[in-house]
């Protein structure tokens, strides 16, 4: 339910409020040039004015990394928390507010490694957000080490003869969570369809979980060379119910058809390494909602003074 | 006080979004309670509302008045909006002290339902009045003469966007030659929630003409279409008939076009022309053709094939055959 | 050492020079740095350094946030620190001379890229008006070059684009300033060589601008009144010498101290965070030496990894900054309960929180005493110097082992990144402190304990008969078995309280840097501000002031003739870059009135600060 | 239901009175029922508490606890059980030893006895089956343990429980804590209609039948007792004068929580903090709150800090090993002066430590164990009326403060049991809904006033404030700042909110004369024990007083002038200290009692300490001998 806290400062003049993409803009991104942080950037903004989210009804948390500088780019409500951490603080957030739009913002060492743990977690609790995360397969705010989703051989600072293991698969591990509601992959050089990927996990009812695939152009600069130069390259899963962002189709003619829904073949999609598919792998909004199943009527202080009162007789001398 | 059961199971269904308007109701009585004790005229009096705020290991350790120095002061209110806090008050701790059955109304055989709704919704927007009231004064802006009205009544017309989300569910019971249900339009905005018990015969298909894309709509005999309503984030209206009418579902919850949203699950035919009520039979006939009308759009929207290529098939046999289409990729060919 | 060319005037002798180089932070300015050291180095100079670069990758071009600096002093006898004022600043943008223009001395010389000082520039730097064409510079000795046009020339004909071109431009900066030093081109050249093997133009290209700023100043193309300076080699004890950072040198310090251990494994597990990722970094290239690194999923895996490599008979390494150690608490208090070596080295960053990643302070010292819950008792050590480092890594280990105990080395963001040139020492000279696993099942027990030490038998899974467990619930002070008895629990608190007490009587008596061992004033201070403090301390005792100078290396405990001496002085200024934490603990521990002299600006103390602040105690 | 039973009318009473037993008539009784684990000596002793403060006796109440669920049988370390004492006038502490004691196997009697745990001339009553028990061993071992005991001037009554329980039960290892619950109500004359109503409430979850066969059995306990004792022990009650209830320090805290309109908790599963939760998981969410029991101790304090920052000041729950994780967003919350309450139910240690037993080892912790330099108030609750009270004050301060509030309390107040005055609730002590009146123009998100670091806080939903929190270092806009400038003055601002705060505290009170030859300076739950020594050793002429202090951060102001009165000073701590005269140990590099230390910085004032580390409770005995062991030399 939408709410606010209560009738006063209410919105009286929510109706004659509108917002252009420059006011929701912030500080001047301070990522490097070529990041592909700015197009993830751009692409919220577009978001956010299309959506018309009062700015002071929305919250963007993140962790700490390149990425997690976002919320200072923007003028909503944001907080820059700590190493992987933006989950916890983010739950907490909507648990209390349900009333605000909460995004996520993390990289890959954010989320997939020191944070992993609430990211599994999160998936599971299935509050209602929109979680970007933010991968470009790096740790870079630190330069340059390997992360968890580092391409095995690719070298770094702290494995300098290339990563060792095979990187892991946000959209594999995220999908095979329980209670998991709203799976999707985009890439930061398709501005149409970053957008149109987090508009779908915008308006999905719960957790919505985006990885973008992001490019760095200090450390990670071949990562997504091949794919953005040879778009055959990428499959594009398209549905009526997945996302939909009609003037790529003449560049990525590579497409499948995969209705979300399809949670096995949503796995399977995910599964492989070497292809890089983007849409939306898994959608089901029917999966329970933590913040709605744990939604607490406020009581006025008296109402509460009294219920201790009773609470008390149990207990008196 | 309902005199129906089927009003009590009723309530009990609406009890998620009635307690977001009691939640907000009782957030915006302590807020107004801790404002007016932060602002009281004199400063022993403040110190005193401070020193009591800190609890009473506070009290035993902290010199409240080196507190209070420390601490910035809000300027005082002005007369009027000063003599205006306990009244706000009062109208917001009456509204909190009704039970949930002030959301429920019975109507007198005859009542005008548009009005009665009117005023239900008016009465309960109080809350809305005095919030708006409070903000006005602590912002210097209250007029007696302007607002003071707003708590006696706070009609609909005059809630925001934000307000309307706020609004309370509302149970009316009534006989079916009072129900008519086209002026209940102006109150299906924001998150408000209307639910109609009706006694005797009605036209078939009176709630159809309230139709539209965010509006939930439902025409039934089970009570237990009203959790679906509740779930619901936006608008909507139940009837509760008795047996006959046309029975179907509007739930714009379910994502996808008008065929996805809309379940029609009895069409009756009119036996003969006769009035119902206040219903002549060609206004029947024509709610009924409305309907078919929304059924036959909603039968084409869920033919229009969705995607270049069939969706994937439920079946596993098939699903696996498909999928193998898939893999051959043939467009090339 | 390039000769002094015949048309100049003789080159002007000088005894130290601070020199910085500061530009956006794509311009290079780090590797410039660096190179100026290494020549310098090699030229026999002593020096001090301090790279000063933004925390965002690379931050918009042109903006006074988006700085990076490098600043080198240098000179004929022991430089300490960094030096409070530049002699020479190189600004290769307006943000730069922005930025930098303050810490230049009345007199000094100023070098500008005049190219870069486009109206646009001009404005993401926040300058009205044009500093070139007003009198901003007036005070100072400026050198207005082109070196946008000068580069470009040089590289002309390479098929480089423009952006590759201008990328030589620190190039042709760092030529110029070698020349003005006399500094030798060598070391660069065969640098430029080996980085840019595969990319020949680029090679050249840089060659091409280093050797053409060289010539720029060799030929008559200076402005008249600019000469080159001299600085002498400095007055160095013989020996091998390299130039290396607080983490290089604390690298090679742990790796030497397992071999005096006789250890054949140190396991170094370790999350990226800043200022801390460079040890990882440099540990990561032992893989020969028996250093196995670990980057782990996080910080508490990072430790525990650590904690698990020394139960398993290997030297656990841990390294991070204040969030991670923060992190690291509930696993130290683990390493401590099961009493196995453990090596913490924290680089300090300002702080709380998040704070200030890559600026520097010294405000975890508490967090390293008091920060886990209940009575945790460990080892606290800080190196002061980076050649320092390489014995506190040393002495790391030995207490590590020797003792069974966690040890915490504090250093900081300035410590482990800022480099001096280092005597290579003899290894075979550092006494050995070989470790004793236990193997002998007889009378075996967990947590028997060696008489002097009170440590704990070392037993390394994998030896037979000595199968035992260990864990973090209370144990019995034999058996090791859980135990809730609350003598036993008085008593292991006693014990493992008792066991750090003693490294006191372990370790060299507190010595005194400068100054007489009593007197009027004791400046105490401990850490990355050794430098500072040393030379103010240096300059108040030259103008008759009776100061002296205490750097303590053991934070806890502290020598056991600490307390004494520090009776023997009139007052105790305790100089610090936190709130006060050390001056707490030695008011708390010795009861004697100590006074702090706190800054936590993100930036080293100068020299001056630390001389104004005694001065003002001395007068008042 | 059984009121009408034959037996145990107050008439049946009054006759055996005058038939014979003695009458034990004392101001206070202490009582200890051990069992091993498992047989519900807790409960027994729970009930047995609760219904004797209930009739108005004080009463303190201490948990007998093995750290593992199941420990081994008969073992001394799986001894569990209660100690109570009650008196006719208010009990602050555990006391001493025992006066009575109640066995279910001789072991768990060792135990307690090598631990001195009984009065010299304790009465005992034990089970008797283990002497004629068909296994060796077990009478063997009966044997010894009743040859140590013997020589003890204790008097052992042997009970036949099991045989007795066998008559009405098939399975008496349940029923025994009834039984012996029926035995002390016969011994010290309890009203047997409150044990039966707390049996009954006891049981509420469970089948009505079996709270009927275990009152059944209790009042065979009952009747054995008064057929078979011939002594009954009277502590007289003095009903107080103003409504009591009965709490332990964990649901106490629970309540403040509640009074103080807090509406979230994140917590993650710790001893002894957790029972905070379970009991807060019952009643929260009839006040509209919510517990979250997060996936870890981290995300249990960032689901508290998103909530505080989007509403009310939130709070978490741990002990320990949870705080140490928990350090990292302490930082945040300090950083970006979002309030934050955080209670740490403090146990022994280090890591794992004594999961279930006393310690106050977290002090300095608490104060200094997050990187830099990260100022926040500390308070510590001394008894379990302030633990429900502290949490009122608490919110409050991080409220006005923007700070973060570590409460401090210990296992020993957690489990602990004692009656205190009814709090008269107070509409105001409750936290405001968040206000969301739109943020003036100009007003910055970290506007602080110069003079005391103050500012005001702007939540998510007040339109024009939009601005980004971050655990960077930053200015009033809350823009990142690295210049030296913006990071000392956000140093100096979160740093003199706190100088501030101590500004407007009071000078604490002395316990005795306010001047004299020693102060014993305490904090948190030894409040009770260190009075009681402080009086034992007033009344034989040693001229000592005592200082509590429940705010150790900021400290409370006017210390060093209240020490400067007396000839020394020092702490009483349950956390290390080294001992002058151990080995390697001097004056110097002594380890002192984290206070002490914190007092010694703070007053440079030459502050002693006498700490003892056992893991349970400090007895006043064993603090009036280390206050002999302080008093300064000379004449007295």
């Amino acid at each position: 339910m939408e709410t606010s806290c209560s009738f006063l400062s209410c919105d009286h003049d929510d109706d004659e409020r509108s917002w252009t993409m420059e006011d929701y803009a912030g500080a001047i991104p301070r990522w490097c040039p070529g990041c592909g942080d700015h197009a993830i950037l751009a692409a919220v903004e577009r978001l956010l004015e299309t959506e018309q989210l009062p700015p002071e009804r929305t919250v963007f948390v993140s962790g700490i990394g390149c990425s997690s500088r976002f919320p200072h780019y923007l003028t909503t409500y944001g907080f820059h928390g700590i190493h992987g951490r933006a989950l916890p603080i983010a739950t907490g957030v909507k648990l209390r507010r349900p009333d605000l739009h909460v995004f996520a913002v993390m990289g890959d060492g954010d989320c997939c490694s020191i944070g992993a743990g609430h990211w599994i977690h999160a998936v599971r609790y299935n509050v209602d957000m929109v979680a970007l995360m933010l991968d470009n397969g790096i740790y870079g705010l630190t330069k340059n080490q390997t992360s968890p989703t580092t391409p095995q051989g690719h070298p770094s600072n702290t494995q300098p003869k290339g990563s060792h293991l095979m990187p892991l698969n946000p959209l594999s591990a995220t999908l095979g969570v329980s209670n998991a509601s709203f799976v999707a992959q985009t890439a930061d050089w398709m501005p149409a369809h970053v957008y149109a990927t987090i508009a779908a996990a915008f308006r999905h009812r719960g957790f919505s979980f985006v990885r973008i695939l992001q490019r760095c152009p200090q450390y990670t600069d071949d990562l997504f060379q091949e794919a953005v130069r040879n778009p055959n390259l990428v499959e594009m899963l398209v549905h009526p119910d997945g996302v939909d962002a009609p003037e790529l189709e003449k560049i990525f003619k590579n497409r499948r058809v995969h209705d979300p829904k399809d949670l096995d073949m949503g796995r399977h999609l995910a599964e492989p390494f070497d292809r890089i598919r983007l849409g939306i792998f898994f959608r089901d909004e029917s999966r329970q909602r933590y913040e709605e199943l744990r939604h607490q009527r406020i009581h006025t202080a008296q109402e509460r003074i009294d219920r201790l009162n009773e609470e008390f007789e149990k207990y008196a001398v | 006080m309902p005199s129906d059961e089927r009003t009590a199971a009723i309530l009990a269904a609406l009890a998620a979004p009635r307690d977001a308007y009691r939640s907000a109701l009782a957030a915006t009585l302590d807020e107004v309670r801790v404002y007016r004790d932060a602002r009281r005229e004199g400063a022993a009096d403040r110190h005193m509302q401070l020193g009591a705020s800190l609890g009473l290991v506070g009290v035993a350790h902290v010199d409240v008045d080196r507190l209070a120095a420390v601490l910035s002061v809000e300027a005082a209110l002005e007369p009027a909006a000063q003599a205006v806090m306990p009244r706000a008050l009062a109208v917001l701790e009456s509204l909190a002290a009704r039970g949930d059955d002030a959301c429920a109304l019975t109507l007198v055989p005859g009542e005008n339902l548009y009005e009665a709704v009117s005023r239900l919704f008016a009465d309960l927007g109080r809350a809305i009045g005095a919030g708006r009231v409070v903000d006005l004064a602590r912002s210097g802006r209250y007029r007696p003469a302007d607002h003071d009205r707003w708590l006696e009544a706070f009609p609909f017309g005059q809630w925001s966007q934000a307000e309307r989300r706020m609004a309370p569910p509302v149970v009316i019971e009534l006989e079916g030659s009072d129900l008519r249900p086209a002026g209940l339009a102006e109150f299906l905005d924001g998150g408000a929630k209307i639910v109609l018990v009706v006694h005797g015969e009605t036209s078939p298909a009176p709630l159809v003409r309230l139709i539209t894309p965010r509006t939930f709509v439902a025409q039934t005999a089970d009570v237990a279409v009203v959790q679906r309503l509740a779930a619901w984030d936006g608008p909507g209206i139940a009837g509760i008939f008795p047996a006959g009418g046309a029975r179907f579902v509007h739930d714009p919850g379910v994502a996808g076009g008008i065929g996805a949203r809309l379940t029609i699950t009895e069409v009756p035919t009119l036996d003969g022309r006769r009035r119902a009520g206040p219903f002549s039979a060609t206004q029947q006939q024509d709610e009924l053709d409305q309907l078919k009308a929304l059924q036959g759009a909603a039968a084409a929207d869920l033919a229009v094939p969705v995607a270049p290529q069939p969706a994937t098939p439920a079946d596993p046999v098939d699903k696996l055959a498909a999928w193998l289409l898939q893999q051959a990729d043939l467009s090339g060919a | 050492m390039g000769s002094p060319p015949a048309t100049r005037p003789e080159r002007e002798v000088r005894d130290s020079v601070v020199i910085r180089f500061a530009g956006d932070s794509g311009d290079g300015m780090q590797l410039t740095g660096l190179q100026f050291t290494q020549e310098t180095a090699l030229a026999g100079s002593d020096l001090a350094t301090f790279p000063d670069y933004p925390a965002e990758i690379r931050a918009p071009a042109g903006t006074t946030y988006g700085v990076s600096a490098f600043q080198i002093h240098f000179g004929t006898q022991d430089i300490t620190s960094v030096g409070d004022e530049l002699d020479v600043l190189v600004a290769m943008n307006p943000a730069a001379l922005k930025v930098s223009l303050p810490d230049l001395r009345m007199g000094g010389s100023v070098l500008v890229d005049t190219s870069a000082f486009s109206d646009r520039n001009l404005q993401k730097a926040g300058y009205a008006a044009n500093p070139l064409d007003d009198d901003t510079l007036a005070p100072f000795q400026v050198l207005k070059l082109d070196v946008t046009r000068h580069t470009l020339d040089a590289v002309d004909g390479l098929g480089l684009s423009q952006k590759e071109a201008l990328r030589c431009r620190n190039m042709w900066a760092l030529g110029l300033m070698l020349w003005m030093y006399g500094r030798s081109r060598k070391a660069t050249v065969e640098w430029i060589g080996k980085k840019f093997a595969k990319e020949e133009a680029i090679r050249d290209a840089n060659l091409r601008a280093l050797n053409a700023g060289h010539a720029f100043g060799e030929t008559a193309e200076m402005p008249s009144h600019v000469s080159g300076y001299s600085v002498a080699a400095a007055e160095l004890a013989s020996g091998m010498y390299r130039t290396v950072s607080g983490t290089e040198a604390l690298a090679w310090g742990l790796l030497v101290g397992i071999k005096k251990a006789g250890l054949t494994r140190l396991v170094l597990g370790s999350y990226p965070i800043t200022p801390a990722s460079p040890l990882l970094h440099t540990m990561a290239g032992f893989k020969d030496y028996g250093v196995v690194t670990f980057q782990a999923e996080d910080e508490i895996a990072a430790v525990c990894a650590a904690i698990g490599a020394s139960y398993a008979g290997a030297l656990g390494v841990t390294s991070s900054s204040g969030p991670g150690i923060a992190l690291k608490g509930e696993a130290i208090g683990l390493a401590i309960a099961t009493e196995l070596p453990l090596i913490i080295v924290n680089a300090q960053r300002a702080g709380p929180s998040t704070g200030l990643p890559t600026k520097t302070e010294q405000s975890d010292l508490y967090q390293a005493i008091y920060g886990r819950n209940a009575d945790a008792e460990l080892i606290v050590v800080a190196a002061a110097t980076p050649s320092d480092s390489f014995e506190v890594g040393i002495e790391a280990v030995r207490l590590a082992t020797k003792y069974m105990t966690p040890v915490i080395v504090l250093t900081d963001g300035f410590l482990a990144n800022a480099a001096e040139p280092w005597l290579i020492p003899d290894v075979d000279l550092v006494a050995e402190f070989p470790v004793a696993y236990r193997t002998d099942p007889d009378g075996f027990m967990p947590f028997a304990r060696d008489d002097a030490t009170l440590a704990r038998p070392w037993a390394v899974p994998g030896t037979p008969e000595l199968e035992h467990r260990i864990g973090g619930l209370e144990r019995s002070a034999q058996t090791g078995n859980i135990s809730y008895d609350p003598d036993n629990h008085q008593a292991m608190t006693n014990t493992r309280a008792a066991k750090i007490a003693r490294v006191a009587a372990d370790i060299p008596p507190q010595a005194v840097s400068l100054g007489p061992d009593h007197g009027a004033v004791a400046v105490v201070g401990w850490g990355s501000t050794y430098g500072p403090i040393h030379q103010a301390v240096r300059l108040l005792r030259a103008e008759g002031h009776d100061v002296a100078h205490l750097h303590l290396r053991y934070l806890w405990p502290f020598p056991s003739n600490l307390a004494d001496l520090l009776r023997r002085y009139d007052r105790v200024l305790v100089p610090e870059m936190n709130t006060g934490q050390l001056v707490n603990v030695l008011r708390a521990q010795y009861l004697i009135p100590a006074e702090g002299i706190n800054q936590v600006t993100g930036k080293p103390f100068k020299v001056s600060d630390i001389e104004r602040a005694v001065r003002t105690r001395l007068e008042a | 239901m059984s009121s009408s039973s034959p037996v145990v009318t107050k008439k049946a009473r009054a006759s055996k009175d005058a038939a014979g037993p003695v009458v034990i008539r004392v101001p206070e009784h202490t009582v200890e029922i051990v069992s091993d684990s498992g047989e519900g000596a807790q409960k027994c002793g729970q009930i047995f508490g609760q219904v004797s403060a209930k009739m108005g006796n004080g009463a303190w109440t201490v948990e007998i606890i093995p750290a593992e669920i199941q420990p081994p049988a008969r073992s001394g370390p799986g001894a569990s059980g209660n100690r109570i004492r009650i008196g006719t006038q208010p009990v602050t502490n555990w006391g001493d030893a025992a006066n009575l004691v109640v066995a279910f196997n001789e072991q768990a009697l060792l135990a307690r006895h090598e631990l001195e745990a009984l009065h010299e001339d304790a009465i005992v009553l034990v089970e008797n089956r283990w002497a004629t028990h068909d296994d060796d061993d077990i009478r063997r071992e009966w044997t010894t343990a009743m040859e140590v005991l013997g020589k003890q001037d204790y008097r052992i009554i042997p009970v036949p429980m099991e045989e007795q329980c066998l008559t009405v039960t098939d399975n008496p290892r349940r029923g025994k804590n009834m039984f012996v619950l029926g035995m002390l109500a016969w011994i010290y004359d309890r009203d047997i209609e409150l044990i039966r109503d707390a049996i009954r409430q006891s049981f509420r979850k469970k089948a009505e039948a079996v709270a009927r066969a275990n009152i059944e059995l209790m009042e065979l306990g009952y009747r054995w007792a008064e057929a078979n004792l011939d002594f009954r022990v009277e502590v007289p009650i003095e009903k107080p004068p103003t409504p009591m209830i009965v709490l332990n320090g964990n649901q106490a805290l629970a309540m403040g929580a509640v009074a103080a309109g807090m509406d979230l908790c994140a917590m993650y599963p710790i001893t002894p903090a957790t029972s905070v939760s379970h009991y807060l998981g019952e009643i929260f969410e009839d006040f509209g709150g919510i517990v979250h029991q997060a996936e870890d101790e981290i995300a249990a304090a960032g689901v508290a800090i998103g909530a505080s920052y989007a509403g009310k000041v939130a709070f978490t729950v741990t002990s320990g090993p949870g705080l140490a994780l928990k350090t990292e967003f302490i930082g945040l919350a300090t950083m970006t002066e979002v309030p934050l309450v955080v209670l740490d139910v403090q146990r022994g240690g280090p890591s794992t430590g004594l999961p279930t037993k006393v310690e106050q080892s977290d002090l300095l912790a608490a104060l200094y164990g997050q990187p830099g330099d990260a100022p926040k108030v500390v308070m510590a609750p001394a008894t379990i009326e302030e633990c429900f009270h502290m949490v009122v004050t608490a919110r409050r301060i991080a409220e006005l403060f923007r700070c973060v509030v570590m409460v401090l309390t210990d296992a020993n107040l957690a489990t602990g049991v004692q009656p205190f005055p009814r709090p008269q609730l107070d509409p105001r002590w409750q936290a405001a809904p968040p206000d969301l009146r739109p943020v003036p123009e100009g007003v910055k998100p970290y506007d602080w006033d110069p003079a005391s670091g103050l500012s005001r806080r702007f939540i998510p939903g007040q339109p024009g404030g939009m601005h980004t929190l971050t655990g960077l270092s930053h200015d009033e806009y809350s823009h990142v700042g690295y210049s030296p400038d913006v990071h000392e003055r956000g140093c100096a601002m979160r740093s003199r909110k706190l100088a501030v705060f101590q500004t407007t505290l009071k000078p604490p009170g002395v316990y005795g004369d306010t001047k004299g030859d020693l102060l014993v300076v305490g904090w948190g739950s030894t409040k009770g024990a260190i009075e009681e020594a402080v009086d034992r050793a007033r009344a034989r002429g040693l001229r000592v007083s005592s200082l509590h202090l429940r705010i150790l951060s900021p400290l409370e102001p006017g210390l060093k002038e209240i020490f400067s009165r007396f000839r020394k000073v020092a702490t009483v701590e349950i956390n290390y200290s080294d001992r002058l005269g151990d080995p390697y140990i001097t004056r110097e590099n002594r380890r002192l009692g984290q206070l002490a230390w914190l007092l010694r910085a703070h007053t440079l004032v030459d502050v002693d300490c006498w700490t003892r580390v056992p893991g349970q409770p400090l007895r006043p005995k064993g603090i009036l001998e280390g206050i002999e062991s302080m008093m300064p030399g000379g004449h007295a």
